[in-house]
């Protein structure tokens, strides 16, 4: 493959992440969720493989096999075996609507470029804008969990910055040294089952896991 | 490989099994105090000759003064922490709040979360940092949640949220640096500091200041920075009162520490541009904890934010960024590490005599326990700065700091926000010393119940009204490694 | 423990000095007994008494100890003008100790042990050589009152003075960290001129916010609001020893630090400034005092008119100084020597109010009355004491009243604007002079003279052995201090003007003269002829009731003190804000302080608004905290992008 | 020329009934009375002394120290006060002590009035008080005001002496402003009417009388006769202060015998001044008292502030 196409190769792929984002962000359904983070987990494999392939630096692709088995087949099945175990609603709670959300999300996608134009302007590598996308996904991960009132959903949009921030990871730096990418996957695990653990607690003490009954703790 | 380190890491794996493996309830109630003593002991082995000077430097750990001053304060209140367990959990075990696994399992914990915190500082590379800043979230989150209770549940719930979307923020800044030292360090070893400080100054200044706002919101939210700040009174409020103290004086350090790596780094590269965030920060959350304080009704919630109150003098320290304003920065925290903890151990014990943390419930202190009530006062005096408590002798160098780089107006603005502090402390806490005490409050004595407070206070005075020439050299050589690899 | 002069006599001297008081304190701490800490405090007080003594012996003490704090050696040194104010407050502080020890109030070892501790702060503020060892002592004054000033009932005036002082505290460390940075050194001896150094602005800055923390403790409007509560609810002794000792320190250390450190120079703007405070003050204290119903508010209220006499000094002597040394000189004069004629008084009648509320149980003035014809001995004494706070010669009083109007007089000596000022400040004195006056006329009056008013009063329990000795030794010392002036007076101006920097004599700023021996005697002699000579007209003597227009009196047929300082309210009525009416039966006056009222209550109610308010921020809500971060994050990286 | 100081203060001492005297006569004489001889003062005192006292068993040590300290201090006040000639007896601390002096003896007075323990002296020791608390800087700033015209510092023998040889250059707003001041002052401090009625004895309009009330024989003497002298130096210093002109400044006999003419025909006049006063206006309300005292003060801060400004 000549450096053109892997670059577009590359961008296609961050911009398909981007979009399942967008996607994740309208979705008011729990499945098509974890099937759109599943989705979003694969085309970051996609990227990590393009990219591997290209620098020719192997360690990404131990980064790419670990993003397959664990986002793409571990994780969202955990996440429906969560959801079936403590009768999560099939609906997705919004704080605020679908239009909004868009919105902000595309407010969102703004700010990103806007803010990494100059450090993209420096940047000589093909994965220029990745970093633009890679902060987009991040902050629309946060935004998905500041509106999305479940803590599956919470966890879901944790999962979809972690994905952001690998995408920009590879897309920078070619993979960060191999420790650091397994230990953040292992860091992530830990995560989810603890939230796994939590969300079933609050499942019991609090016979929903909407997170917005969890409000006895203010001033 | 340094042996010593090697000794003390082989130490927590011992200890952390050992409490582990001792079922009996009153046994690991002892050991583990024991064990962290041992810790503490080992860790002075280690951490006295660097803080002198002698870096240790081997291929996977890196110890310079800084991360020695870290670390003996985890392993000095780890200590303390424990042994106060031993009373207070102690009593919970006895009235059968806690179960019998619960119990093992609070130790158990306890060792590996201060195990994981002294480790943070030991290492080399800044994204074993990070991995260790991560790990300390995940296992405290189960001590923070350690009660089953509706409120413990929602207060470990938002803490790891919240604590986790920082870190991967912060993992991003973390990206950012890596990109950013392309071509400039080898790959393997680009997040290594002492490598990066080496290079600082050919990093990519762009992306380096992304990365310190992406770092410095991210683990800002673990330190308690306004307005990231929101988990830490739950946390601080719902968890037993001996891993309260731990978090407030400890573990905001151990984030701390994370921003100050990358700090030094900035700083070299981008003078004045990381100290700007880090004192716009400070003063947030100096402004905001005052007026959180003033009009608290939650005991241990107040002095949550009285922890966010320190981060921000801390911060400031840290934004003013002279060499003396971060030693006293420095200074500060040190202080803010011994003193917090006889607060929020005073609060363990009016809590669990009082059965109640509200503070317009509480009365009669100083009747119904007149030794706790004691602690409570001094801890208060002390940590609002009055002397000769350690906080004063670290604040004054603080306004020492700004005014001998001609920051008046910080000075004027803090002292200002102090005296807000001051007032809401006094408010709140005094009322509760005085006055008629309820019949069901008694009085909870006990070695492990008065220890702890006895060497945290006999520790803030000593620091606060004399100090060594040796130990004013170590806080010097901390301050001056965080903007220089030291030597 | 090794001096850094002469090892031998100054080492001794510094160990008697301190480590009485500092053992004492300890034992105050551990022990059971109180008397332990009281005879090591006296002892202490004693080797304080000497201090002056000593430095005309040896003089240029000191010491510095071999540990040092984070932030500098602890270091001591004595000077003239130290000396001299350390033995009047140990005279003041033997008194109250012993007096202490013959009262009937049952101190506990702890008190006893803060008798020592207080002693130990005040006498460190007043000798310290390093800011450390300054700051650190001049909170413990606070902080080691506070304690002492524990009492059932007690608790919000204590801690509003706590945070009030504590506030002045921060305050002063802020000024002190300042010439600390400003000259790099922790030693106040380097100090000397650090104004130069920081250029006028800051110096004019530094010297309004020392008026204000030095304030906050001596009682300067608006700063004053703690005191009263906490005078007349502390134990006595606590309010002798802040109100005298305390003041003192606080006096000698603001005059140390405007004078000698920042300097007087290119200050009249600021003087004028602090000079209309401080006379704002006097009057206040003054107009306040007159009103109020129990001996220690009253004492209090003067006490912050009196604090507010010698912070006027020390003002006008910024404003004197350009032009005319000698009145600059003259000024400060009367400043400090009004100070130390303050704790001399004051204690003398906070003693006496003690004893009183002792044998009585009262603590209103209207409950008291006719006490002179039983304790004729506390009622001379008393007397003595009022006749010095109402500055009536040849008390002590006198003597710096005089020294101040006669500053102000010479004023028409230097060409500057304060001339026409002056004519209101000596109006001023004036008001504020006679104000008091009738204040402690109302004070002495109603509490020994008439007939008495309650129970208590007709049959009031026998004086506490002991306790009219170190009344009487004050009473002395006001007499002395008055009549034996002059040599007190060139002593503390020899040290003051060292201190200084002042080049010239007070007596040169005098115009006209005063011999108050002469003085003294003559007024003794007359009476004492008049006396001699009224005993020729020994004609008879029946003894009658009061005259009551036919009828007979009782008791509560006499003026009431609301009654009797009514007519001065009336004419002041638009400063005190006072509103009157039928309240159980009885007409009342109500006053509420303007200061309390206008500044600290909607202070206090804003802060607690704006608290609310931010609190709002912490919803519960993990949705709204995500928010937070996402919106930090955001503004930073687009304020990081856009600078 | 100790010799004429101490003349000079028995003088005082002694003439002090007789001006009382002169004062009632003249009154009297403008009320178309022929009232009583100016000696009667004197025959009075010395009935009184005669008499026996009649005290009440309430009182202490305070009731008789009183008119002792009373008599005392304005005893030194004669002494101190220049009258025929510019030394004095005893030149003590100047003006300012004089002030306090007479501080002294009302503050004497006022304990007094406490001490009786009836309704009546309360009430004057208060009203008193009240007045005091207002003349006390019109008195004050005049001190000021001839300290800073004559520029011979605060010494009553000093000022007299530098004003008399300034003649008539010295007068200018200021001593004019300050002499009427002075003059108010001077009715004020000495009970007489508009401010107070030294003859009456009706309760509610009572000042001085009211604290004397319980004073009987000797001691009442002693305070009637203070407060004669009281009077007398008050004319004494109005006439060597303000108006000094052919006061003795040597102490040679001929200028003395001068001077001292002088300074009867001054006190006479004032006198006359006085008794004029007394018979044109009537007692004024307690509370209409401070408007007037405000009058006093602001004639003698106009006259202070007229020496800068002019």
């Amino acid at each position: 493959m000549d450096q053109l196409i892997s670059a577009n190769l590359v961008d296609l792929c961050a911009v398909l992440m981007l979009l399942t984002s967008v996607m994740a962000v309208a979705t008011t359904r729990m499945k098509p969720l974890i099937t759109l983070f599943s989705l979003q987990s694969v085309f970051l494999a996609a990227e990590a493989f393009i990219v591997a392939y290209t620098s020719g630096e192997s360690h990404i692709y131990i980064m790419c096999a670990l993003t397959l088995v664990l986002k793409v087949v571990v994780m969202p099945r955990m996440l429906l075996y969560i959801m079936g175990k403590i009768h999560v609603d099939k609906e997705v709670d919004l704080s605020i609507g679908i239009p909004g959300s868009l919105l902000a999300s595309g407010f969102m996608i703004f700010v990103s470029y806007y803010i990494a134009e100059p450090l993209i302007s420096t940047m000589e590598t093909v994965e220029r804008s990745c970093l633009a996308i890679s902060l987009s996904i991040i902050l629309i991960g946060l935004l998905m969990m500041c509106t999305r009132r479940k803590a599956i959903t919470e966890t879901i949009g944790l999962l979809m910055m972690e994905n952001g921030l690998f995408l920009g990871a590879i897309a920078l730096s070619h993979g960060m040294p191999l420790i650091v990418e397994i230990a953040a996957f292992f860091d992530v695990m830990v995560a989810v089952i603890i939230i796994g653990i939590f969300a079933n607690r609050i499942n019991k003490s609090f016979n929903s896991v909407d997170t917005s009954f969890l409000r006895r703790l203010k001033e | 490989m340094n042996a010593d380190i090697l000794v003390l890491v082989a130490a927590m794996v011992a200890s952390s099994l050992l409490c582990i493996a001792v079922r009996n309830r009153k046994a690991v109630s002892t050991v583990m105090p024991a064990c962290s003593l041992l810790l503490l002991a080992l860790c002075l082995n280690l951490c006295v000759p660097v803080l002198g000077g002698e870096v240790v430097d081997d291929g996977v750990f890196w110890m310079d003064p800084l991360s020695a001053v870290f670390m003996l304060l985890v392993a000095f209140v780890g200590f303390v922490a424990s042994l106060y367990s031993r009373a207070y959990i102690g009593l919970e075990a006895e009235e059968g709040v806690v179960s019998r696994r619960e119990n093992g399992v609070y130790y158990s914990l306890l060792i590996v979360f201060i195990s994981v915190m002294m480790l943070t500082f030991t290492v080399r590379s800044m994204a074993v940092v990070w991995l260790g800043i991560g790990a300390t979230t995940l296992v405290s989150t189960f001590l923070v949640g350690f009660y089953s209770r509706d409120e413990s549940t929602e207060a470990a719930w938002k803490y790891i949220i919240l604590c986790s979307v920082g870190i991967t923020i912060a993992l991003f800044g973390l990206t950012l640096v890596y990109a950013s030292t392309v071509g400039v360090i080898d790959s393997d070893h680009a997040l290594d500091w002492p490598a990066l400080m080496e290079h600082a100054s050919e990093l990519d200044p762009n992306m380096m200041r992304m990365a310190m706002v992406l770092i410095i919101v991210g683990f800002g939210t673990k330190v308690g920075f306004f307005p990231m700040h929101t988990w830490l009174p739950d946390a601080h409020s719902q968890a037993p009162s001996p891993i309260s103290g731990l978090l407030s004086a400890v573990l905001l350090n151990c984030a701390m520490y994370g921003i100050l790596r990358f700090y030094g780094v900035s700083e070299v590269l981008d003078p004045g541009f990381a100290s700007t965030i880090m004192l716009v920060f400070g003063f947030l959350s100096l402004g905001a904890a005052a007026f959180f304080i003033i009009t608290s009704r939650d005991l241990k919630r107040m002095l949550a934010y009285s922890s966010i109150e320190n981060m921000g003098l801390i911060a400031i320290g840290f934004g003013i960024g002279t060499p003396v304003a971060i030693a006293a920065a420095l200074l500060q925290m040190t202080a803010h590490s011994v003193t917090k903890p006889i607060l929020f151990f005073s609060a363990g014990n009016v809590i669990q005599s009082y059965g109640t943390r509200e503070m317009s419930r509480i009365r009669g202190v100083s009747r119904s326990m007149p030794f706790t009530a004691a602690a409570l006062a001094v801890g208060t005096l002390a940590i609002v700065g009055c002397p000769p408590f350690s906080v004063f002798v670290g604040e004054l160098s603080l306004m020492l700091g700004a005014l001998d780089s001609g920051m008046a107006w910080a000075v004027a603005l803090t002292v200002a926000l102090l005296a807000i502090v001051f007032a809401g402390m006094a408010r709140n806490v005094f009322p509760m010393l005085s006055g008629e005490p309820p019949e069901y409050a008694r009085d909870l004595r006990g070695f492990s119940r008065t220890a702890p407070l006895v060497i945290l206070i006999v520790a803030t005075l000593a620091l606060g009204l004399f100090m060594a020439e040796s130990v004013s050299d170590w806080i010097g050589n901390a301050a001056s490694s965080v903007t220089g690899v030291f030597p | 423990m090794v001096g850094t002069g002469d090892i031998g006599l100054d080492s001794v001297y510094l160990i008697i000095l301190f480590a009485p008081a500092a053992i004492g304190m300890l034992c105050g701490l551990c022990g059971r007994s109180g008397r332990l800490p009281g005879i090591l405090c006296a002892v202490s007080c004693v080797a304080g008494i000497l201090c002056f003594p000593f430095h005309t012996f040896s003089p240029g003490l000191s010491y510095e100890l071999p540990v040092g704090s984070y932030l500098g050696a602890y270091a001591v040194s004595f000077d003239q003008l130290g000396s001299i104010f350390i033995s009047v407050s140990s005279v003041v502080f033997l008194m109250v100790m012993t007096h202490m020890s013959h009262s009937g109030h049952g101190y506990t070892p702890r008190y006893s042990g803060m008798c020592c501790a207080l002693f130990l702060a005040v006498t460190l503020c007043m000798c310290a050589d390093s800011a450390i060892l300054l700051l650190l002592a001049w909170e413990a004054v606070s902080m080691v009152t506070f304690l002492m000033a524990r009492t059932d009932g007690n608790e919000s005036a204590r801690w509003r003075f706590l945070a009030v002082t504590h506030i002045g505290g921060l305050v002063l460390m802020a000024v002190y960290g300042y010439m600390w940075a400003a000259t790099g050194s922790g030693y106040l001896h380097d100090w000397q001129g650090v104004g130069g150094i920081v250029g006028p602005t800051a110096s004019v800055i530094m010297v309004l916010l020392l008026f204000i923390g030095f304030g906050t403790k001596l009682g300067t409007v608006p700063f004053h609001a703690w005191m009263p509560d906490m005078y007349a609810a502390s134990p006595t002794h606590t309010t002798v020893l802040l109100t005298t000792v305390c003041s003192n320190a606080a006096v000698l250390m603001l005059f140390r630090a405007v004078y000698a450190y920042v300097g007087a120079d290119g200050m009249t703007d600021a003087g004028m400034v602090l000079v209309v405070l401080s006379a704002v003050t006097a009057l206040w204290g003054a107009m306040e005092s007159m009103i109020q119903t129990e001996p220690k508010r009253i004492l209090a209220y003067s006490s912050m008119e009196n604090m507010a006499l010698v912070t006027l000094c020390l003002s006008l002597g910024l404003v004197f100084s350009p032009s005319s040394p000698s009145l600059t000189a003259l000024v400060i004069l009367a400043g400090l020597l009004h100070a130390l004629n303050h704790s001399v008084f004051k204690s003398l009648m906070l003693l006496t109010v003690d004893s009183v509320e002792d044998v009585t149980g009262e603590r209103q003035i209207d409950r008291l009355g006719g006490l002179a014809k039983v304790l004729p001995a506390l009622s001379a004494v008393a007397f003595v004491g009022v006749a010095s706070l109402a500055a009536i010669p040849p008390m002590n009083g006198f003597i710096s009243e005089w020294l101040m109007l006669q500053s102000l007089i010479g004023t028409d000596a230097i060409a500057s604007d304060l001339r026409v000022a002056m004519p209101l400040l000596v109006a001023m004195m004036g008001v504020c002079g006679m104000i008091v006056a009738t204040s402690y006329a109302r004070l002495f009056g109603f509490m020994f003279l008439g007939r008495p008013r309650s129970k208590g009063a007709s049959e009031p329990r026998p004086l506490r052995k002991g306790s009219i000795g170190p009344v009487a030794v004050l009473a002395g010392m006001c007499v002395a201090m008055g009549m034996l002036s002059y040599p007190l007076m060139d002593a503390l101006s020899e040290g003051a003007c060292a201190v200084a920097g002042i080049d010239a004599s007070y007596r040169d700023g005098l115009s006209g003269s005063l011999e108050p021996l002469t003085l003294g005697i003559m007024i003794f002699g007359t009476i004492a002829v008049v006396l001699v000579a009224s005993r020729l007209f020994s004609r008879g003597r029946t003894e009658t009731d009061i005259w009551g227009c036919g009828g007979t009196l009782d008791e509560r047929m006499q003026y009431s003190s609301e009654g009797f300082s009514q007519p001065l309210v009336r004419v002041f009525h638009p400063f005190y804000g006072d509103t009157s009416g039928i309240e159980g039966g009885r007409y009342r006056t109500r006053f509420q302080e303007p200061f309390v009222k206008y500044i600290y209550i909607p202070l206090g109610s804003i802060l607690l608004r704006t608290s609310l308010q931010v609190k709002r921020l912490q919803t519960g809500n993990i949705q709204t905290y995500l928010g937070y971060i996402l919106a930090t994050l955001v503004v930073a990286l687009m304020a990081v992008r856009l600078l | 020329m100790i010799v004429v100081e101490v003349l000079q203060a028995v003088l005082l001492i002694a003439l002090a009934p007789l001006m009382s005297g002169i004062v009632s006569k003249l009154k009297a004489g403008m009320q178309n009375r022929p009232g009583a001889g100016v000696l009667q003062p004197y025959r009075d005192l010395y009935k009184l002394c005669r008499k026996g006292r009649a005290v009440s068993g309430s009182c202490s040590w305070i009731f008789h120290a009183v008119p002792v300290v009373c008599m005392a201090s304005m005893l030194i006040l004669a002494a101190m006060t220049p009258f025929v000639y510019t030394g004095v007896l005893a030149p003590y601390g100047g003006l300012v002590t004089v002030v306090y002096m007479f501080t002294m003896y009302r503050f004497a007075m006022v304990l007094g009035g406490l001490e009786g323990g009836s309704t009546f002296g309360g009430m004057g020791s208060s009203r008193e008080m009240m007045m005091s608390v207002l003349i006390e800087p019109a008195l004050l700033l005049g001190i000021a005001t001839l300290a800073v015209l004559s520029g011979a510092g605060t010494d009553m023998g000093d000022i007299s002496e530098a004003i008399a040889t300034m003649g008539v250059a010295a007068v200018g707003p200021a001593l004019i402003l300050a002499a009427c001041s002075f003059m108010i002052t001077l009715l004020a401090e000495n009970a007489r009417i508009p401010f107070d009625n030294p003859t009456t004895h009706l309760e509610l309009t009572m000042v001085h009388e009211a604290m004397i009330l319980e004073y009987s024989g000797k001691e009442l003497a002693m305070m009637e006769y203070s407060s004669m002298l009281r009077m007398t130096v008050f004319m004494a210093m109005l006439g060597s202060l303000f108006l000094p002109w052919g006061i003795s400044c040597t102490g040679e006999p001929v200028s003395l015998v001068v001077s001292l003419v002088l300074a009867l025909a001054k006190m006479l006049v004032i006198a006359f001044a006085m008794a004029l006063v007394e018979s044109v206006l009537c007692k004024s309300r307690l509370f209409k008292v401070p408007n007037l005292l405000t009058v006093s003060f602001a004639l003698s801060l106009i006259a202070m502030i007229s020496l800068y400004i002019l």
